[in-house]
């Protein structure tokens, strides 16, 4: 029945005068792209194109599955593609695909290596690290080469292209300090598939290593930041050893923010990203390609010389005085945020009244 | 009590009265059929699914039924279908292997840096990806066999351990290989002229009567009465209307794909050997009773080990026909979703998971029905919370219809 | 009860089958038997490989319900769809393939399905000690020869897990006791052992039973009446209760080739 | 070729000659010890096992062995063995659970949101939660045994589905609920007093040798010999050091963690079960061969049910508890490496795959040899390729010598 | 060959155990047991339940290796580890618990593991007709019933099932055939039929018989020698090649009772 109601909405896109444009989610586990990045682009494009139908499919992470959808969305009648790759490293099949179709690829968010593209509306990945080695270094300033500060390091999923790329930008600011000798990493690890709970018993871990001589955290991501967070939580050293480099300001990390136990998170403006990718959209569809005048440089993809045309969002790095941002933006209500233990902050009680 | 206490004398045979009679006549056809459908014609409900599912798509969006459309469907299914393959094998015998997808990975790697970084042509890649395959099944056919240890603990290590040697393979600072341009990438983009695409199914479909037909003279010269219509007539034309159609479509659209070419001429040869070859038969008798088959003298170590062996390098040409595909490989090839849709298509497709019973063409069918439903879902737009309740119910409802189906039969499970 | 059912030798039937069909398929196992077994009355049922013997025990005791037919007991229609229905109405039996749970020892196995336990107040514990203690007795009276009482039953050769399944199926104080070629495997003292059994479950207990077996001389010995079953019809009824049915008349009859 | 074609009479018996008697002293010991270890002693290898893991990560790292990694060690394994209890029961059965770790995530996001979002009180939540999940279990265990379903299908499936209604139950706007300052969050915070723990167990090794010395004196009091030494003192004598040894350690500590205490009083009222009931003893019949059961008129069909259901609210549990630790709940509940886990715990603390043999205690052996490799590997720092590699192999390795004792006994598989 | 052995009756011995000695954990199964078998010579086995006659015979067929002591085959010393190396021999063995595929039909159980294929060059395909064909040969001059050669074994009766294993072991020319309570099961036209199968088989062909048994009657009408176990060790042998042997001398001797 569901799938009844699914289907007949719009027809099918060949035959039907509209057109039709698929939005290719990677996976349902980063809450963002199901929860805002999806309905948001479906809204955008309603607002600048009320005609077009946008589908949203998901790869659940399976890159396998992702060429399938793009093999689908073609057969299906796609005009334009926005595709949010499953794994940026073996997306060219997905990409060879579209061009071979002549369906134009809007690569969002991800890069998507080893094949065309129209043009890319990203938060650069690396600027995302480069952040969050900023924010770490700015809080490990205090740190000597007779007392220096340690720190414990929680990657993501090793081999991921994400991973990376915010490696290489956190090593930026992190390893002159530790040349320096003013930093020191206690422990380092990868956390297999970004799991919150390994990513606690890894920081218990490290916890208990190190006899809680702990000065920061580093993390790469919000999810894996909440895992730190409820082990240091064990060891009541929340707020007494700050968690750094969150990124995609889930929901439970605002609150953490607030709380003082996180000390920042990677903000990327989902609705103008949304909204940019919808713009970008309509151009393509309606003149096969992207003025000039949007595109703000070149993303690297292995394949297109000099690089994926795109258009480089500003990202934002939140703390405890930004986060409102969040609720400027819609991305939260204060409603949805002060609940439970965050309710009794200074913020909330504030804005809540 | 009617006919009890009587003189030491025989009663005479009781002829079945009346109603007796009708309700054997009644209930003996049905079962007749059942049993039919729950041994040589297991494929049927199977179809009838297919068509089903096939049926509602095409009402949701006539797309679903165009060349292009089948040609996709086609070779999506293909990494599955090959992976899926192997499966058949080491689910005939009772096995399981829960490290194809891993090993799938991995081989793929293997193949990519030994053409990327090493420079080796692409065949002979290709070939050491599938023996690397094919040893690593070996290995674990050889623990399983020589220790004794339940195939799935033994297949579940292997999956970790094969999920470290693609973190090792990679090559370090990237973590990825780009197969584009290599000779890897144009296995599935290659599609065959429509002349030789014709050609081969002639050929596969005049092979196949042929056989049948030597078969039913060497029963009829033996005496044992064989019927033309059913042995040889009908399977024919179901064979060839069924590959004619399928061709007709394909070399409408951009011929036939080399990957489906690659998966036909596997189930070919592998249904040949499992129902015409002495190997074969042995798969099914180890299956159903190992201990029958060791006292029989049939070397049961042996057929365990070539089946994992079989499924590894099956996932091995299964992985890199998804790395030619993707173009690609990654520290998250061998993951996601490959393992539980190539033994659920398996399974799906009428084989048995407690072992001796099923047929190479479940790997087939029960691929067809998975993607189908995951292409269909696609095309029509559901929501990934519809497609998780699709998938996990037409997996429950097919093992269901086998299960009520094979019940009662001696194909059913010892009992419930 | 029992004791006053086995006064009355010439009651209403206990067990009666009227009529009972079983399909295989295209295979007819019963076409119609019927069959009527009174209290304290041992019938034997005899005939050929594939007669359709164990299929007729097997609807008795409910393991394959049949597909037509009627069966009473005790002069009520029942329904006889799974094992505990007949278990139910004290029908016992000793299947042909034994069916004993390896990995469970003697005592468990002669127990299962009844084991005896301390009150859910007490803890609901099983008594092993007083059902290991019962299974001794049992044992020794039928004469089997069980090495060990807490080794498990896979371990022990055929005829001692038979000897296990006879067993087992009079510690319940059984009305009826179904036995399919209950000495197939066992030795001569001990098929002696069960023949004794058999006798002494009529006599002490008022218990009937239906024997099937191969062994004629045996069935001729203890059968008040022989059913002889051939492809599936009921071929011959003797009866024996004078013990003077001659071995030839039952070969004759179960083999078809001489006229009676 | 002695003794034939002697005359009709018999030969006397033969007294063994002296080489045989030799021959048999020495291989009936070792046999003995070997049946024992396959038996009622199965636990002796693995916890043999886990004092070599622990010897070597304490050679690594001295903080090992501390008091503090000790007790993280234990609270890191609640969870999975928690949830391997439950897959222990559906081994027992011969059947499988692949829902386990899916039936978690959904049930600690419905409790999630009872508490949080409708301000249901955590106990009350926290019921709702576990009655979810045993619900889940019951329809699976219903679907398997009403159709006769395969539980590898079934559960399968039910995962597929299981993910989908974590999709849907997780509040649109957000993708997840934080646990932080809920009730639902101190279950894992919360530390029993050192004098609250002392009396606990002092209370469990009371019981544990009154229970013994009770079944000693029936046995007795009916004829049947049985040492004390062996079934009372020298069990007592281990549960209590074993037990005393660990409070003392916890205790030094924060204390015994309530999760800690949870999971004890679950396996000590499921050993009493399984061990001491005719439930419990139906569990095995069934489990080695449905047949017999159904035919000595246990309701097969009932305990499967049974077993699914525990299986699924003792998922439910350990969902609620990884949540209360993680303090919140999110789409990637339920998925990661819990479900290999779980499944592994079990088979590498010894329940067999193929039914009729396990304890409970399996899934605490199980659970701590896979939690004490991991929380050793993340503490000396090991790469994510080690890991793979040491707990595949450390799987496969228990395993093998699991089938290699075993081999031989009625508790081996029917053949190789 | 056979034909020639067939002659020299008084010739060295087919098969000779010396001392063999089996245990499982604490149990003695065999103790220590000298047994030599003749060409063409048909020796019986007896004994009670749990005497060791069957592990005897699993000895034999490779099954379950022997602990100690020898055994010698055409007066070579040899080593039967697994059930190959005993065929490879030229020895059959009917079990006592069958041992069939019961997905498998009746022509496929028969013929397995020496399944008729047809040249590498022709497709090695198995020559199903040529079994059929076969198969109904031997089906009929044993007199089993099968209703159809095609229907899986899993739905035969007990007795079809055993006629069957009896069949198989008959198929390859065997020199020795072990027979393990092969008519425990059968009714009584079977029991005759595989009673002359045993004679035809040594007549014919000069193979030797090992036959386990129960039945007294049946054996002391066939065997030549007959050997008896009790608890695992040899205790009488007796020659019945004159077919003298009484039953009670053999009775006794079983059940250790009455002193011979
Ligand atoms: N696998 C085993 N493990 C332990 N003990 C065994 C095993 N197999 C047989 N035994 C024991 O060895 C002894 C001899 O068994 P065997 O099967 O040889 O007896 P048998 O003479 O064939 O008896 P039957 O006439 O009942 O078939 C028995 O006491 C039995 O319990
Ligand atoms: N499950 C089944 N499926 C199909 N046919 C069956 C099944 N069970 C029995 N049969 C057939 O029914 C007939 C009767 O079988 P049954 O087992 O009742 O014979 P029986 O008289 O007990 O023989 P035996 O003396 O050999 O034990 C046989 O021809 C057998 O092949
Ligand atoms: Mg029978
Ligand atoms: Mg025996």
């Amino acid at each position: 029945l569901l799938v009844a109601a699914c289907g007949s909405s719009g027809g099918s896109g060949s035959s039907s005068g509209g057109k039709t444009v698929y939005m290719l989610l990677p996976n349902t586990t980063t809450v963002r792209f199901t929860t805002q990045d999806g309905p948001d682009f479906k809204a955008a494009m309603k607002k600048a194109m009320p005609d077009a139908k946008v589908v949203i499919q998901n790869a659940e992470n399976d890159p396998q599955k992702q060429v399938q959808q793009v093999e689908t969305a073609i057969s299906g009648g796609a005009s334009a593609i926005v595709l949010v790759a499953a794994d940026p490293y073996i997306a060219g099949g997905a990409l060879q695909k579209a061009s071979v179709a002549k369906v134009p690829v809007l690569l969002y968010d991800h890069d998507a290596r080893g094949g065309p593209a129209a043009a890319q509306v990203v938060f650069n990945s690396l600027s995302v690290g480069q952040n969050q080695g900023q924010d770490a270094a700015k809080l490990l300033a205090g740190g000597t080469t007779a007392k220096p500060k340690v720190i414990a390091r929680i990657y993501g999923n090793q081999g991921d292209y994400g991973t990376t790329q915010y490696k290489k930008g956190q090593d930026q600011y992190i390893q002159p300090l530790v040349k320096a000798g003013k930093v020191k990493v206690a422990c380092e690890t990868y956390t297999p598939n970004w799991d919150p709970a390994k990513a606690q018993s890894e920081m218990e871990q490290c916890l208990t290593k190190t006899g809680n001589k702990i000065d920061a955290v580093v993390v790469m991501n919000d999810g894996t930041a909440g895992g730190a967070i409820a082990a240091l939580k064990a060891q009541s050293l929340t707020g007494k050893v700050p968690v750094i480099g969150g990124q995609d300001a889930d929901l439970q990390a605002v609150q953490y923010i607030l709380l003082g136990y996180q000390y920042s998170t990677v903000y990327k403006p989902f609705k103008l990203q949304a909204s940019k990718a919808a713009e970008l959209t309509v151009q393509l569809l309606k003149n096969g390609k992207i003025a000039k005048s949007d595109i703000s440089g070149y993303v690297d993809n292995g394949f297109m010389k000099p690089g994926v045309p795109a258009v480089f969002l500003p990202v934002q790095d939140l703390h405890a005085d930004t986060v409102s941002t969040l609720v400027k933006d819609g991305v939260w209500t204060w409603k949805q945020i002060c609940t439970g233990a965050t309710a009794a902050t200074d913020t909330c009680k504030k804005e809540m009244g | 009590m009617t006919t009890s206490n009587q003189s030491p004398a025989a009663v005479a045979a009781t002829s079945s009265p009346p109603p007796v009679a009708r309700v054997e006549g009644r209930q003996s056809r049905r079962r007749q059929v059942l049993d039919a459908i729950a041994g040589r014609y297991r494929f049927v409900p199977v179809v009838l699914m297919l068509a089903v599912i096939w049926a509602f798509f095409t009402a949701q969006d006539s797309a679903f039924m165009g060349n292009r459309n089948i040609t996709n469907l086609l070779v999506q299914i293909v990494v599955t279908a090959t992976i899926a393959l192997g499966i058949v094998f080491v689910l005939l015998l009772a096995e399981i292997d829960l490290s194809v997808a891993a090993n799938s990975g991995a081989a793929a790697a293997l193949t990519a840096i030994l053409v990327v970084n090493h420079s080796w042509p692409a065949w002979l890649g290709l070939l050491a990806g599938i023996a690397a395959g094919a040893a690593v099944g070996l290995i674990q056919g050889a623990v399983v066999t020589q220790f004794g240890v339940p195939s799935f603990v033994v297949t579940l290590g292997a999956q970790l351990m094969l999920l470290g040697a693609i973190l090792v393979l990679l090559p370090g600072g990237t973590g990825q290989v780009s197969l584009f341009g290599t000779g890897i990438a144009t296995l599935s983009s290659t599609y065959l002229p429509p002349a030789l695409g014709w050609a081969l199914t002639a050929a596969g479909i005049v092979a196949f009567v042929l056989l049948r037909l030597l078969a039913l003279g060497e029963s009829r010269r033996r005496g044992i009465g064989m019927s033309l219509v059913r042995e040889v007539v009908a399977p024919g034309i179901l064979v060839g209307a069924a590959s004619i159609t399928a061709v007709a479509v394909l070399n409408s659209y951009l011929g036939v794909p080399l990957p489906v070419v690659i998966l036909f001429a596997l189930l070919i040869v592998f249904s040949y050997i499992t129902t015409q070859t002495r190997f074969g038969l042995h798969l099914y008798a180890v299956g159903a009773n190992p201990d029958a088959a060791r006292r029989a003298g049939i070397p049961v170590a042996r057929a365990k080990m070539i089946a994992f062996s079989l499924a590894g390098a099956l996932a091995a040409l299964g992985g890199i026909l998804a790395a030619s595909r993707l173009l690609g490989v990654s520290a998250s090839s061998g993951t996601g979703t490959v393992l539980l849709e190539s033994i659920a298509a398996a399974v799906i497709g009428g084989t048995s998971l407690f072992g001796g019973r099923g047929s190479v063409w479940d790997a087939l069918l029960g691929a067809l029905v998975i993607g189908s439903i995951s292409n269909g879902l696609d095309l029509i737009g559901a929501e990934t919370v519809v497609k998780y309740v699709a998938e996990g119910s037409i997996l429950v409802l097919a093992a269901t219809v086998d299960s009520i189906l094979t019940r009662g039969s001696v194909f059913a499970r010892a009992t419930k | 009860m029992s004791k006053e059912t086995a006064a009355v030798t010439t009651a209403a039937p206990l067990l009666e089958l009227r009529q009972v069909v079983k399909l295989f398929g295209g295979v007819h196992a019963l076409e119609g038997i019927d069959l009527s077994v009174r209290p304290a009355e041992i019938v034997a049922v005899v005939g050929d490989n594939g007669a359709g013997k164990s299929t007729l025990m097997k609807i008795i005791s409910g393991l394959q319900p049949a597909d037509g037919g009627e069966i009473r007991f005790d002069g009520k229609t029942v329904e006889l769809r799974r094992p505990v229905d007949s278990t139910a109405l004290g029908i016992e039996t000793v299947y042909q393939d034994l069916a004993l749970c390896d990995n469970l020892d003697t005592v468990q196995n002669l127990f299962l399905g009844r084991e005896e336990t301390s009150s859910l107040l007490r803890g609901a514990r099983l008594r092993r000690a007083d059902m290991e203690h019962r299974a001794q007795e049992t044992i020794r009276r039928l004469g089997a020869k069980i090495p060990s009482l807490r080794t498990p039953v896979g371990r022990l050769s055929g005829g001692q897990r038979q000897s296990i399944a006879v067993c087992r199926s009079t510690l319940s104080n059984p009305r009826l006791v179904l036995m399919d070629e209950p000495t197939a495997a066992l030795g001569v003292e001990q098929s002696t052992g069960v023949l004794d059994l058999i006798r002494r479950l009529r006599t002490e207990h008022g218990c009937a039973i239906v024997l099937i077996s191969h062994a004629l001389r045996d069935v001729l010995e203890v059968a008040d009446r022989i059913v002889v079953l051939r492809l599936g019809n009921k071929v011959a009824e003797f009866d024996n209760s004078d013990r003077t049915t001659s071995s030839d008349q039952l070969v004759a009859a179960i083999t078809g080739i001489s006229a009676p």
